[in-house]
């Protein structure tokens, strides 16, 4: 591994995953119209994309259904791991709590359309958020339970010893020695409820495209330069979102 | 008091396990079922189910035509597979032996183009391999090509989409293998006298295979259940399991024969994890350094 | 007949140097220790012999040729490493028989040789197990055979009782000091364990900041050591600062204490006394007056604490059976000027 | 943990069926609710789905200002789209839906739309009359046509180097134009011009005659750059492909080598609708939406803005001469329209139609 070559597939990965990421930022700032050729400097596409209605409606969506699967999703997973690591050491039942991360979105979404089809469910917003916290609740579960098994379990008999309730115990000492864990499960589920797109595809009432939907159509119908300005926009909130994470997960870290 | 105690006991479990179980159950186990149900009934002519039991669809899935479909999937999604190994496991290994303050850089490189939209990444590569995209330009203009090549609209460029799709789900599990593994048994083997390739295959490579299997399992499982690739950068050229199965549900309303089909997605992934909890029994790194 | 020679070799690890022109040799079977406290850089040279490190400078001869100018995996130097480093995928023969294989030697060759080896370490019955499934000391059986069945030149051990208990640790040095015999091997052990290196070790070297102090029988290196430091690690000692007189050594607000003083010794230079304290007893006219802090008994000898004014730390003194004296009695202390030695 | 398990069990389905209602999984015509002609519009909101840039972007605030009733306009992509969604769950909140005329067939025949309630739209009176006795719903019962048209070959006529007049100048290209073809890829428009060159319905539901077509489509494929639906228009001007399948309006023909031309086999006639959903609870605000939208000035927009022909006589006589001359098919006359075939429902054939999507998509 020590000579130069060696590096070669590491340098071939990145450029691999960022020379498209650059090619997109570039030819956001372009002003042609179509998107092969250079027309010179220009920031109307992204005017063109802060005028998008459809654009605005499809992000409002996605933030609802991120945002309330993530609450929904951390608090039952959060609980379930807990459960898990002090009553019960079935395999089935950890299977199942992890399966939703492994499963292949597809056959998720199938049957999830097939029961809200069976039960005559009116499809919309909550149709996603619900479906989205079942793998939302699978990765904040996996998450925690990583955490729990570093856990120091006498913290918590200390607390009972003296004499501090298990409600008491549970939210003074439990969750804030799980809270690392917790918050990167959140992150983790917000991040893929905002990402996922095969889903919502088949969960998404007609009304209430999300923004990956809206993303689909629009790349379906071709290329238009209005997605690499949008492309650009996601990728510098993402930037600003890591260096973020990275703060608060250093905090939450130091609070410990 | 010593009824409130042996309430607490059971009430407890309930609190923390009921919810989530129940969720699970409710929008996991129940919709599961139904898919594994209708494999055994008849489509609806509008869609939906007729309740009367047939073997039909899974006769139909023996069909030379969807096993063709089947095969051909499993070659695209497992050229990929071995893609993503061929340039993940020295990327991993690559990242692992970096120092600490480059180490984590690295990783959030890996993981960084994975927060923008997953559509828009494929969009990308529509825009790269286009006859008149940057690729077939950049070459034009090097003088290697007179006429542009056909890049879109083919299975390699399926192939370039899902490897770029499910890249970082290969560096990640391998990364931790790697890193995991102690440096020491590297050393101890060339110790023996084992050079370095050797090294590799008889120490290294066994002991990171659960790592590549998971690496492999996050990335086969995805690319054959894929269905937006395939249509954007395929072209309509070539069909994978994932869009017969979208296809059934979305467009033929032919649920039952949709879920045949779902259930081969299953079955390989039911498959592959096995292979990998074998893998990581066989190999496990455990116990020595206790 | 010398069969590894460190000339001049110094290695830094950025600000650190971790060898410091370090040069000794080693004779053709004898087992011999490095023994320092941690970051003396011991574990640098075993890994600069393994071959996973490299000097700055210096050479490294082994039979008389460059041994740096080997890759490990071609120097006839194997390693036991501290953590044994058996590969965990691997059964007990398999591991054993890994670095045979890398020989090329016929099947049936490597089948004997696994099968000596392990009968010799005793685990023949534990040829299929895997590491995971072995006890401590069963490990470091393993880790051994692994290392010796490939009959190196030089066997290097990393702190090879470390990881084990109290009584397992006293079977595996006699077991070690047997085997060494037997396969006549020589050995190199690297340990921070001075009881350990003493009992092993046919020659010493003691290591300090990256330097060696002493390098010398275990008896010798007891019996006289030559600095302070060694003084000071290896076995209790007391140690005295103070100038040299014709009778001994003046400490400022304690006295003249008694030692040989050789006839071309520089009067009057600052130097340190050494007094082991099995070699203090407790008399009526001593050199040293002072207070009991302190007993305990060790079962057959007893441990007592002294503070004597004008010296900074206590003075220790180890008398066999029970103490003779009680926590707050004034006591006086002496010893015959042969055991007290002195320390540039 | 049972117990707790069926509690919430029962609570998610009574959730989801308190917000389910209406769609009546019967199949057969639903019957037509009374609706009151006075209603007070402006209590109604109105939720239309239909595709993107299929009408005018300020039709709400438009239709509002003259009627009081809000409108939200929602998109879907293709007809399957909107079907998969209206016939999964329960209300889809959808009050009036574009679709094409054989879904709205399907969708009528499932008891899923409201019958047009011809009283409320006095503009029914506009259309032609050859547009009230359309195949998949004669005598517009259930659906309102919105545009019509059929297709055929676009082409660049500086890349062919002649003039194409024929399915078979797709199916089997002369050597030059070898990829750098494409065929619209749903279901009929896939099989269309197999079924039209073998001189087949484009309806047919006889097993021999689809193998045929199949036939000729595995053919067909290796010389296609791609199946495509939406950027064929954008492919001819920029010279990636020279000839492709088209639906008419979308034939880019004010480009100056550009041209389109239905083949001497014949096409097809395809409709886009207008439904009203059974599960509406705003029916008298749809009807009100539907008739404004066949206003002869509204209606025209489509014509003018997305080049297709619509139904409508005083919206065609509207036109502009020069857009005519632009867009020739516009000029394309109602009783022509109607000597193509028209497209309808394949009810107990559709899977057949979908198997040999798959198996030409597939080889």
């Amino acid at each position: 591994m020590r000579s130069r070559w060696a590096f070669a597939p590491f340098w071939l990965t990145y450029l691999f995953l960022y020379a498209p990421i650059a090619v997109l930022v570039v030819m956001s700032f372009n002003a042609a119209d179509t998107p092969y050729t250079w027309g010179g400097f220009s920031t109307h596409w992204y005017g063109e994309l802060a005028s998008d209605t459809k654009i605005r409606e499809g992000l409002v969506n996605t933030l609802i259904v991120a945002t309330g699967s993530t609450v929904l999703a951390t608090v039952l997973g959060t609980l379930l791991a807990v459960g898990m690591a002090r009553y019960t050491r079935s395999k089935v039942l950890g299977a199942l709590a992890t399966l939703p991360a492994i499963l292949p979105d597809l056959v998720l979404a199938i049957g999830l359309l097939a029961f809200y089809s069976a039960i005559q469910a009116t499809l919309g917003l909550h149709s996603v958020l619900a479906a989205h916290t079942v793998f939302g609740m699978a990765f904040v579960a996996t998450v925690v339970r990583t955490r729990l098994t570093h856990a120091d379990l006498s913290l918590e008999e200390a607390s009972r010893d003296l004499g501090a309730g298990a409600f008491t115990t549970f939210v003074r000492i439990t969750l804030p020695g799980l809270m690392p864990g917790i918050v990167a499960g959140a992150l983790l589920a917000f991040t893929l409820s905002i990402d996922e797109f095969v889903i919502a595809f088949f969960t998404a009432g007609p009304k209430d495209p999300t923004l990956p939907i809206v993303i689909y159509s629009m790349v379906r119908f071709g290329v238009t330069p209005e997605i690499n300005a949008l492309a650009t926009v996601l990728l510098a909130v993402s930037f600003t979102a890591v260096i973020l994470v990275q703060r608060v997960t250093r905090l939450t870290d130091s609070l410990r | 008091m010593r009824t409130t105690r042996r309430r607490r006991l059971r009430v407890e479990p309930l609190v923390l396990l009921g919810p989530g179980l129940a969720y699970l159950l409710v929008f996991l186990v129940v919709p599961l079922g139904l898919v594994l149900s209708y494999t055994v009934f008849q489509r609806g002519r509008f869609g939906g189910i007729v309740y009367e039991a047939t073997a039909e669809n899974f006769t139909r899935v023996a069909d030379p035509l969807y096993l063709d479909v089947l095969l051909h999937s499993v070659k695209i999604a497992g050229i990929t597979t071995l893609l993503a190994l061929a340039l993940g496991y020295p990327t991993a290994y690559v990242i692992a032996k970096l120092p600490a303050k480059w180490k984590t850089l690295a990783l959030i490189a890996v993981v960084l183009p994975f927060w923008t939209n997953f559509l828009i990444r494929t969009y990308a590569w529509i825009v790269l391999l286009n006859s008149q995209g940057v690729v077939n330009s950049a070459l034009g203009d090097l003088g290697l090509i007179d006429e542009p090549l056909q890049l879109l609209y083919t299975d390699g460029a399926i192939v370039i989409g899902l490897l770029y799709a499910y890249l970082p789900l290969m560096v990640l599990p391998l990364y931790s293998a790697i890193e995991r593994l102690d440096p020491q048994l590297g050393e101890a083997s060339a110790n023996l006298g084992a050079g370095p390739v050797r090294t590799f295959l008889s120490v290294t490579l066994p002991l990171t295979l659960p790592g590549v299997l998971t690496g492999c399992v996050f990335v086969f499982v995805p690319s054959l259940g894929n269905f937006v690739i395939p249509e954007l950068l395929g072209g309509g050229h070539s069909v994978m399991v994932g869009n017969l199965v979208r296809d059934q549900f979305l467009k033929a309303r032919d649920w039952p024969f949709g879920s045949v089909l779902a259930l081969t997605l299953i079955a390989v992934l039911v498959l592959l994890l096995m292979a990998q909890a074998w893998a990581a029994r066989r190999f496990s790194g455990e116990g020595d350094r206790a | 007949m010398t069969l590894v020679s460190v000339r001049g070799v110094t290695r830094r690890f950025g600000e650190v140097t971790a060898l410091d022109d370090v040069s000794l040799d080693i004779e053709q079977g004898e087992f011999f220790a490095l023994l320092g406290p941690s970051g003396c850089g011991k574990t640098t040279l075993l890994r600069i012999l393994a071959g996973f490190e490299r000097p700055d400078s210096g050479e490294v001869l082994l039979d008389g040729a460059d041994l740096l100018a080997l890759p490990p995996h071609r120097r006839p130097v194997n390693l036991m490493f501290q953590s044994y480093a058996l590969f965990p995928h691997l059964s007990v023969e398999k591991n054993i028989a890994y670095g045979l294989e890398r020989e090329r030697l016929a099947k049936a060759e490597i089948r004997e040789r696994v099968a000596e080896v392990l009968e010799t370490i005793g685990l023949g019955g534990a040829a299929r197990r895997r590491p995971d499934q072995l006890s401590g000391g069963q490990r470091q059986r393993v880790a051994l055979a692994r290392a010796i069945v490939k009959r190196p030149r030089l066997l290097l051990l990393d702190e090879p009782l470390s990881a084990l208990d109290k009584k397992v640790r006293a079977e595996m040095q006699l077991e070690l000091k047997r085997l060494q015999h037997e396969v006549g091997i020589t050995f190199v052990v690297v340990t921070h364990d001075q009881e350990e290196a003493m009992s092993l070790a046919d020659r010493i070297a003691v290591l300090h900041g990256g330097g060696v102090e002493q390098v010398d029988p275990p008896v010798a290196l007891y019996e006289r050591p030559r600095t302070r430091f060694t003084a000071d690690f290896v076995g209790a000692n007391n140690l005295f600062h103070g100038t040299l007189r014709a009778q001994g050594v003046e400490v400022a607000g304690v006295g003249l204490l008694p030692c040989d003083v050789p006839a071309d010794a520089a009067l009057g230079t600052a130097v340190d006394l050494a007094v082991r304290p099995e070699n203090i007893a407790f008399t009526d006219a001593g050199v040293l007056r002072g207070t009991v802090l302190d007993t305990s008994f060790y079962g057959g000898q007893s441990r007592v604490s002294i503070a004597v004014p004008g010296v900074a730390q206590p003075v220790e003194v180890t008398a066999a059976g029970a103490s003779p004296v009680a926590q707050g009695a004034e006591v006086q202390l002496g010893w015959s000027p042969a055991h007290a030695v002195l320390l540039p | 943990m049972l117990r707790m398990s069926a509690v919430a069990v029962s609570a998610a389905l009574a959730l989801f069926s308190l917000a389910a209602c209406g769609g009546g999984a019967a199949d057969g015509k639903a019957e037509p609710d009374t609706l009151d002609p006075a209603a007070d519009l402006s209590k109604q909101t109105l939720t239309l789905s239909n595709w993107a840039g299929y009408m005018p972007e300020d039709l709400p605030a438009k239709f509002k200002a003259r009627t009081g009733a809000a409108v939200t306009i929602t998109e879907h992509a293709t007809n399957e789209e909107i079907i998969a969604k209206l016939t999964a769950g329960g209300d889809s909140g959808i009050d009036v839906a574009f679709v094409s005329g054989q879904f709205a067939q399907a969708l009528g025949e499932q008891g899923l739309l409201e019958p047009v309630h011809a009283d409320l739209v006095p503009n029914l009176k506009n259309l032609y009359p050859e547009a009230t006795e359309l195949a998949y719903d004669p005598g517009n019962k259930v659906s309102v046509p919105y545009t019509w048209g059929t297709t055929g070959l676009c082409y660049r006529k500086d890349l062919t180097g002649y003039e194409p007049d024929s399915w078979n100048d797709i199916l089997t290209p002369r050597p030059a134009l070898k990829k750098k073809i494409t065929m619209l890829g749903t279901e009929r428009w896939m099989l269309l011009p197999a079924q039209k060159a073998l001189g087949f319905s484009a309806n047919t539901q006889d097993e021999g005659e689809l193998a045929k077509a199949k036939e000729a489509l595995v053919k067909a494929k290796p010389n296609l750059l791609a199946f495509d639906d939406t950027t064929f228009g954008d492919r001819l001007k920029s010279g990636e492909a020279a000839l492709v399948e088209a639906w008419d309006g979308w034939c880019p023909t004010t480009e100056k080598n550009i041209a389109f031309t239905v083949p001497k086999e014949g096409s097809d006639l395809w409709v886009d609708t207008m439904v009203v959903l059974k599960s509406s609870k705003n029916k008298e605000a749809a009807h009100a939406l539907i008739n404004y939208i066949l206003d002869p000035e509204v209606h025209a927009w489509a014509a003018q803005n997305i080049m297709y022909k619509v139904p409508n006589q005083a919206a065609m006589e509207s036109l502009d001469a020069a857009l005519v001359k632009d867009y020739p098919h516009l000029g394309m006359s109602p009783a022509d329209l109607l000597k193509q075939e028209s497209l309808v429902d394949l009810g107990e054939a559709a899977p057949a139609y979908t198997r040999i999507v798959t198996e030409v998509t597939a080889q």
